[in-house]
């Protein structure tokens, strides 16, 4: 085959070998080279999808798989080899994470240059985007788990940055634990493919289900099952999804480009990977579907009460990640992709903004203490507010085709579908509410530095400063794309995707319902920004009041419904005591170190015992030799006394 | 040259120890002469095992750069020494290690340095003379000889030699893995008594044809699995392991678990016993299976490293056990790329927990916080070793695993499987732990105190030049390991290919057996019918 | 006149054993064993062993007995001491040597009927006959025992040396 | 005049002593004396070495009894270097007294 020159692997090897430069020699070199090394290679990658994406534009076919991958594990019959493969799906996710990435690794620059361990910033967010461009190029499932922990390590690593705060530190492990137990379900989803297929071959399996769909329902569920697991663990989803607003400790890039635009949504791009199996199973898409409209509205309540601006966004996250997997459990794996598409602009854009907000404020991250900031920060402001109407789903912005089209989609998908459609305008309402009271709350009215309860440090807003033009621009591009990039509309999207991705949802839409939810949707939204502008748009005492007179309502929701408690005490505690005293003490003292101990003493007491045989008389000594002398001797001539012939055969007559 | 090497390799650590004795006495203070001339025996080991692989011809069943020759005529004690792909890892593992070894105990051996490194390259001969026999009886000395080294230099170097409790250590070591030796030689005897050879394909081959009488040779079978299972070790049996780990050198813990006893499984119980291992299977399974939780469970709660990392070396040599007896291809081999995995993830680590350990005898993870900025290297690397302990792709441990796991599953047990797979997630939850009480912020109050002189995280260090030089190569491996497992892979598949055929047989023979319930020894009288005699050699 | 002498020679070794036991003084016991080797040497030279007879006057009962008798002078101990010391010497021991003597004697006699008789015209063993193994066959035997022998001086030496405190 | 003895009164004979022998090492108190004993013992093997190479005219017995002979030498220089050494410690040579290995 004429291999079309895309340098797959170098896509993902560019970012790789920035991560060593700068991690072998980082510490060692001027922060100018770093930040050079650090976006260089971002940047090629990106190129290099760019270009790929223009050969495709230009004709070529799609998917391309990478001829002659090397082998990675070949065992029996088994083997798996690096093989990367492109199709439309990979590329619209290539050039999100790429495209995003490397914007967001360009404000980093700026964002992070008074951080101690600059370097090491950098070699992190250059390996994330390596292990990324893994996930989404592999064409099979091993070498996507290569990428699917990678991220993960990543992301550790990242969350954990400040090493001087325990709280990141602890942050980073609750998210790599918890991703783990995703981890779990995608290992023993792949153990099953291996048992049922044989391969880990994405083209393979899909040509073995096409070729004979010998696959039972039953099967393919618990295989579906297996993978949802994983992928809710990686994608912050009921009930795993506690570890994101932890993860709000990193340095708000990170949060912008992992914990929002890219990683988080690797569950829904796996979901729509192996849509294949999923459309034979449809209890598993139904769990899909409801743990994302269960996550979405979920996440949305509590984001309602938050105070920290990056844990709001941090919520919004988590709602939006729940309408991708509403998306994908109506079998809209088009749409559920091109919110994800959008989501990555619009929420990597409020990250960023937010980052802004907080850099400008030397650190402030309650939004109580802010205010104003519209007059200060002005470039900061416009771009969010672009964010905060494409989040919110308004027309034009990019949100609201994605969000429009799940909607869409949610409706169309029978009965159980109106209900989760229901939820999700809800949801719609909710979100509109929230994303404006943060808006409101930030930029408008007066600064409130001066009136927060303890009134410590008064010094932010003499120094709230606009952010350099290297934070900025990013900001620019991304508003651009969260504006214009819901234009190219859900329908062409689709179609460009079906290779990819099937053709389940691009259904023949019925203008009339379509036109008539799209305008319930942004009616909607309106109505969230009105409440919103009502509760603190002009300041008055109204959203106290309500809080005051829901107050257990609030606090419910502000303890985000203590389920990181339930959790630490149903499910770690319990661990940790079954392992301290049910094992730790009576299975490891009692029994197993128990046995070795009762072994030592018995040989102990044995030893004892023949010691004081050994009285060191040694006439004694010479009584025993004797009687062993007699014993030796009657043994040895028993044959002669017996009439035997040799000693041989005396000693054979013994052992008989 | 390829029919001496083995010899060779046997034989130089003994002229390293030879040359180390006759160093004068009076210099042992000033000089760390003694360390030199481990380093350069060990060195030359090292490079003489390299050979192997170099000169060994893949794809090929069968034992390589064989020798026999007569030792003792009556009775009849071959000194046969050979390697497949099986031992061939293996020993370069034991020649790898060596000199790490060595370097971990550079600085931690301050006295009667002498007696420390004759016995140390002692017990590497030993290791590897484990490995290469091919003679039972020979093997059995050698096994013998591996026991003696531990328990002497745990006695009289261990870290706790003020309150006793390394004497200790060291005699309950050596009682608990001494003690089953005991059968484990009348069993041998057992067979010499009834085959007439101690040679392991002639032995074999008379246990293959089925001829030797069946309930005894089934408590031989035993008599080999428990002492083997000890020094694994399988759960259960793996009282010492804590002990050993908290108090023993740390050159001498790092060679003290697995290898050894994993080896003898596949190729004394497995290959020999086909049958009978079969039956022992399931409960093998079983115990490997809840080992690998109940390791990384406790390893969870400890609040020692040294515990922490004897607890965590019970978990990854469970899922070699899990591999071996699950009889699949892709089980086997992922069992023999772990132990060498479990090998070199095990030495690193133990070398960098002995650079914390070192400077203020601490080993309470508590005891330290915050040394990543203090200590870069440590952490890097420790990061890294854990990471492979854990099971990231692209490094050794996962792909070990995977293939333990992903056999277990497909061919032996989906339960146990999913059982074994929940340790993934505990093992990470342990280490990065570990990770963060060490190296990152704790927030605890005495952090801040705690940097007065004398503290563990004041006087901790970072690794000197060669430290550094030893544990990146292990690191390189991990990463190597982890990206082209097939290098170790090649080599491992066609010895195991035999294995795999007898086992078969025993596979035929169980079915068999369990027809007849009635009869458990039936197993063995059917494995003796002519058509399998036929079938299998 | 071999019966006679083998009866006499016997008897002077019995008899010299049985004062060794029953003399208080070593130096008394030391002499009473140079009795009985003189007396085996004759026995030797009864059974045709003339090498051996002549090596134990000379090894035996001179060298080794010389050096005996030095000890106990040098030590200058004196009578013994009265002493019960072990139990188990009584209670195990002397059942022990019954045991022993009547086992030996039982196999000696049941089958000492196939054994031949011993008389002077027996032909006599010479020292060439031994050396012709001995340093034919046996040569590397042989000159270990001169390493033996050495090592044993040396041990001697070293064992008797006077504690100087640094040795 | 010339009567034959029968082997066997030797044998009986070299029994007689060995026992004697083992008698002495259990009721003699004097570490010196015990070691006569065992030299004693060592004559009686002896003779029963020479009597067995009379009856079965094998030279090799005799010559046994030529090595045994040079190993009494060489144990009884070690032995009483280690008695001269035992009484300059203890200063006695009652073996009942003399019942612990260190020093």
């Amino acid at each position: 085959m004429n291999e079309p020159m895309l340098f797959l692997p170098l896509i993902a090897l560019l970012p790789l070998a920035g991560f060593l430069l700068n991690g072998l020699f980082g510490s060692r070199l001027p922060k100018a080279l770093v930040s050079t090394i650090a976006l260089l290679f971002p940047l090629l990658s990106f190129a290099l999808v760019a270009r790929a994406a223009w050969m495709v534009h230009a004709g070529l076919a799609l998917p391309v798989a990478e001829a002659n991958a090397p082998t990675w594990i070949a065992v029996g019959t088994f083997h798996v080899g690096f093989q990367f493969v492109l199709d439309q799906l990979t590329l619209v996710m290539l050039l999100v994470v790429t495209g995003v990435g490397f914007l967001i690794h360009l404000y980093s620059v700026g964002y992070m240059e008074h951080e101690s361990g600059y370097w090491r910033f950098f070699a992190y967010l250059n390996l994330f985007l390596f292990f990324m461009t893994v996930l989404v190029l592999a064409g099979n499932f091993l070498l996507m788990f290569v990428g699917w922990e990678g991220v993960g390590l990543a992301s550790y690593l990242l969350i954990g940055f400040y090493i001087d705060r325990k709280s990141a530190g602890d942050a980073g492990i609750k998210a790599f634990v918890t991703n783990r137990v995703g981890d779990f379900g995608f290992l023993i989803a792949m153990f099953l493919l291996i048992a049922h297929f044989g391969t880990l071959s994405f083209s393979r399996i899909t040509a073995q289900l096409s070729a004979h769909p010998t696959l039972t329902t039953g099967a393919a569920t618990l295989i579906c099952l297996c993978l949802v697991l994983g992928a809710v663990g990686k994608s912050a989803q009921i009930p795993l999804y506690v570890w994101l607003p932890d993860a709000m400790e990193g340095p708000t890039p990170v949060s912008a480009l992992i914990h929002a635009a890219t990683m988080v949504t690797a569950g829904v791009y796996m979901i729509a990977r192996t849509h294949a199996l999923f459309d034979l199973a449809p209890a598993a898409l139904t769990v899909v579907a409801v743990i994302g409209t269960a996550t979405a509205f979920f996440a949305a309540t509590v984001a309602i009460v938050q105070t920290d601006i990056k844990r709001v966004l941090a919520y919004s996250t988590i709602s939006q990640l729940g309408y991708m997997f509403l998306g994908c459990g109506v079998g809209a794996y088009s749409a559920a992709v091109f919110h994800l598409m959008t989501h990555a602009f619009f929420k990597g854009l409020l990250f960023l903004a937010a980052g802004s907000v907080i850099h400008g404020l030397g650190g402030e991250q309650d939004i109580r203490r802010m205010g104003g900031l519209r007059k200060t920060m002005p470039v900061t402001f416009w771009t969010m507010t672009a964010a905060v109407l494409a989040i919110s789903g308004f027309f034009p912005f990019a949100g609201f085709f994605s969000k429009d089209a799940i909607l869409a989609a949610a409706f169309q998908h029978g009965s159980t579908g109106k209900l989760l459609w229901m939820v999700g305008l809800v949801t719609a309402l909710m979100t509109s509410f929230y994303m404006f009271r943060l808006w409101y709350l930030t930029f408008l009215g007066q600064s409130r530095a001066h009136s927060a309860s303890d009134g410590h440090d008064h010094e932010h807003h003499h120094h709230a400063h606009e952010s350099p033009w290297i934070m900025l621009l990013p900001l620019v591009l991304l508003a651009l794309l969260s504006v214009c990039g819901g234009w190219i509309g859900i329908d062409r999207f689709a179609a460009f995707l079906a290779p990819a991705t099937g053709m389940a949802s691009a259904a023949p839409n019925a203008g009339h319902t379509e036109l008539f939810l799209s305008v319930l949707a942004v009616l909607v939204a309106a109505l969230g920004w009105f409440v919103a502008h009502l509760f603190f748009g002009r300041r008055t005492s109204a959203a106290d009041d309500a809080a005051q007179r829901l107050a257990p309502l609030h606090r419910v929701l502000e303890h985000k419904y203590w389920i990181d408690e339930i959790y630490t005490s149903l499910i770690i505690r319990p661990i940790q005591w079954f392992a301290r005293f049910g094992l730790g003490w009576l299975g490891e003292l009692t029994l197993v170190r128990g046995s070795v101990w009762l072994l030592v003493g018995v040989t102990g007491l044995c030893g004892e015992l023949l010691r004081r045989w050994q009285s060191g008389n040694l006439r004694s000594y010479a009584a025993w030799l004797a009687i062993g002398a007699a014993a030796l001797l009657i043994f040895a001539l028993a044959g002669t006394l017996l009439g035997m012939n040799s000693l041989a055969d005396s000693i054979h007559w013994a052992v008989r | 040259m390829d029919g001496m090497i083995l010899t060779l390799i046997l034989l130089a650590p003994l002229a390293g120890m030879a040359l180390i004795l006759l160093l004068p006495d009076r210099d042992e203070q000033s000089t760390n002469l003694p360390a030199w001339l481990a380093l350069l025996t060990s060195l030359f080991t090292f490079a003489c095992t390299l050979h192997l692989p170099a000169h060994f011809v893949a794809h090929q069943t069968g034992f390589q750069f064989e020798e026999n020759l007569a030792w003792i005529n009556s009775p009849a004690i071959r000194y046969h020494v050979g390697v497949d792909g099986l031992s061939l890892w293996l020993v370069v593992l034991v020649g790898l290690l060596a000199p790490v070894g060595v370097l971990a105990s550079w600085r931690a051996v301050k006295k009667d340095r002498k007696l420390f490194y004759a016995l140390f390259l002692l017990q590497q001969t030993a290791m590897v003379g484990v490995f290469v026999s091919l003679d039972l009886m020979l093997y059995y000395g050698f096994w013998e000889l591996s026991l003696i080294p531990i328990a002497v230099l745990t006695a009289m170097f261990g870290r706790n030699l003020g309150d006793a409790s390394a004497a200790k250590a060291a005699l309950r070591f050596f009682l608990y893995t001494f003690i089953p030796s005991a059968p484990l030689l009348v069993a041998l005897l057992w067979l010499y008594a009834h085959t007439g050879s101690f040679d392991y394909a002639t032995v074999q081959a008379a246990i293959a044809s089925g001829t030797l009488p069946g309930w005894q040779l089934a408590w031989v079978s035993v008599a080999f699995l428990i002492a083997f299972a000890v020094k694994v070790p399988v759960l259960g049996l793996h009282g010492w392991l804590p002990d050993l780990f908290s108090e023993a050198p740390v050159a001498i813990a790092m060679i003290a678990a697995g290898k050894l006893g994993l080896y003898s499984l596949i190729r004394f119980h497995v290959e020999l016993f086909p049958a009978l291992a079969h039956r022992a299977a399931p409960w093998m399974i079983a115990l490997a299976a809840v080992g690998i939780l109940y390791g990384a469970l406790l390893a969870l709660v400890q609040k020692d490293f040294w515990k922490l990392l004897a607890y965590a070396t019970l978990g990854s040599l469970s899922f070699c056990t899990l591999g071996i007896y699950g009889f699949t291809a892709a089980g086997m081999s992922g069992a023999v790329l772990q132990t060498l995995n479990e090998g070199i993830i095990g030495a690193a680590l133990f070398l960098l927990f002995g650079v914390l350990y070192e400077p203020a005898s601490a080993s309470k993870l508590a005891d330290f916080g915050g040394l990543a900025t203090k200590t870069p290297r440590l952490a890097t690397l420790f990061t890294i070793a854990s990471l492979a302990l854990i099971g990231l792709p692209l490094l050794n441990g996962f792909v070990g695993e995977f293939l333990v796991l992903s056999g277990t599953f497909t061919g032996v047990s989906r339960v146990w499987a999913t059982v074994a797979a929940l340790g993934v997630i505990l093992s990470a939850a342990y280490m990065l732990g570990a990770i963060q009480k060490i190296f990152l912020a704790t927030g605890a109050p005495a952090h801040a105190t705690g940097h007065a002189a004398g503290h563990p995280s004041a006087t901790a260090r970072d690794l000197t030049g060669s430290e550094t030089v030893a544990v990146a190569l292990l690191a390189l491996l991990m990463l190597a390991l982890g990206i082209q497992p097939g290098l170790a892979t090649d080599a491992i598949e066609p010895a195991l290919q035999s294995i795999t055929q007898s086992l078969r047989m025993g596979a035929q023979s169980r079915n068999a057996a369990n027809l007849s319930p009635t009869h458990p020894e039936s197993a063995t009288v059917i494995a003796s019918s002519p058509a399998n005699l036929k079938g299998g050699r | 006149m071999h019966l006679v002498l083998f009866l006499i020679f016997a008897l002077f070794a019995l008899a010299g054993a049985a004062n060794l036991l029953l003399q208080k003084h070593p130096i008394n016991s030391a002499l009473s064993l140079i009795v009985v080797m003189s007396s085996l040497a004759v026995l030797y030279l009864l059974l045709g062993a003339e090498f051996l007879a002549m090596a134990q006057v000379i090894v035996y009962a001179g060298a080794i007995m010389v050096l005996f008798t030095f000890v106990v002078m040098l030590l200058n101990e004196g009578r013994e001491e009265k002493t019960w010391g072990s139990r188990a010497a009584r209670t195990v021991g002397f059942p022990a040597v019954v045991v022993l003597l009547a086992t030996l004697a039982a196999a000696i006699l049941r089958a000492g009927r196939h054994y031949g008789m011993v008389s002077l015209s027996d032909g006599i063993t010479t020292t060439q006959d031994l050396s012709k193994v001995l340093f034919r066959d046996l040569l590397l035997p042989f000159e270990l025992t001169s390493v033996l022998i050495l090592i044993a001086i040396l041990g001697a030496v070293a064992l008797a040396r006077k504690d100087d405190g640094n040795a | 005049m010339n009567t034959p003895v029968p082997a066997d009164w030797y044998l009986l004979l070299s029994a007689a002593l060995f026992t004697l022998g083992v008698i002495g090492f259990l009721i003699k108190r004097s570490l010196i004396t015990v070691f006569m004993s065992i030299e004693l013992m060592l004559n009686a093997v002896n003779l029963s070495f020479v009597t067995f190479a009379h009856e079965w005219h094998a030279v090799k017995g005799q010559i046994f009894v030529f090595f045994v002979m040079m190993v009494a030498a060489a144990e009884a220089a070690v032995g009483l270097a280690i008695i001269i050494s035992i009484f300059r410690v203890r200063g006695t040579l009652t073996v009942d007294q003399i019942d612990r290995m260190k020093l």
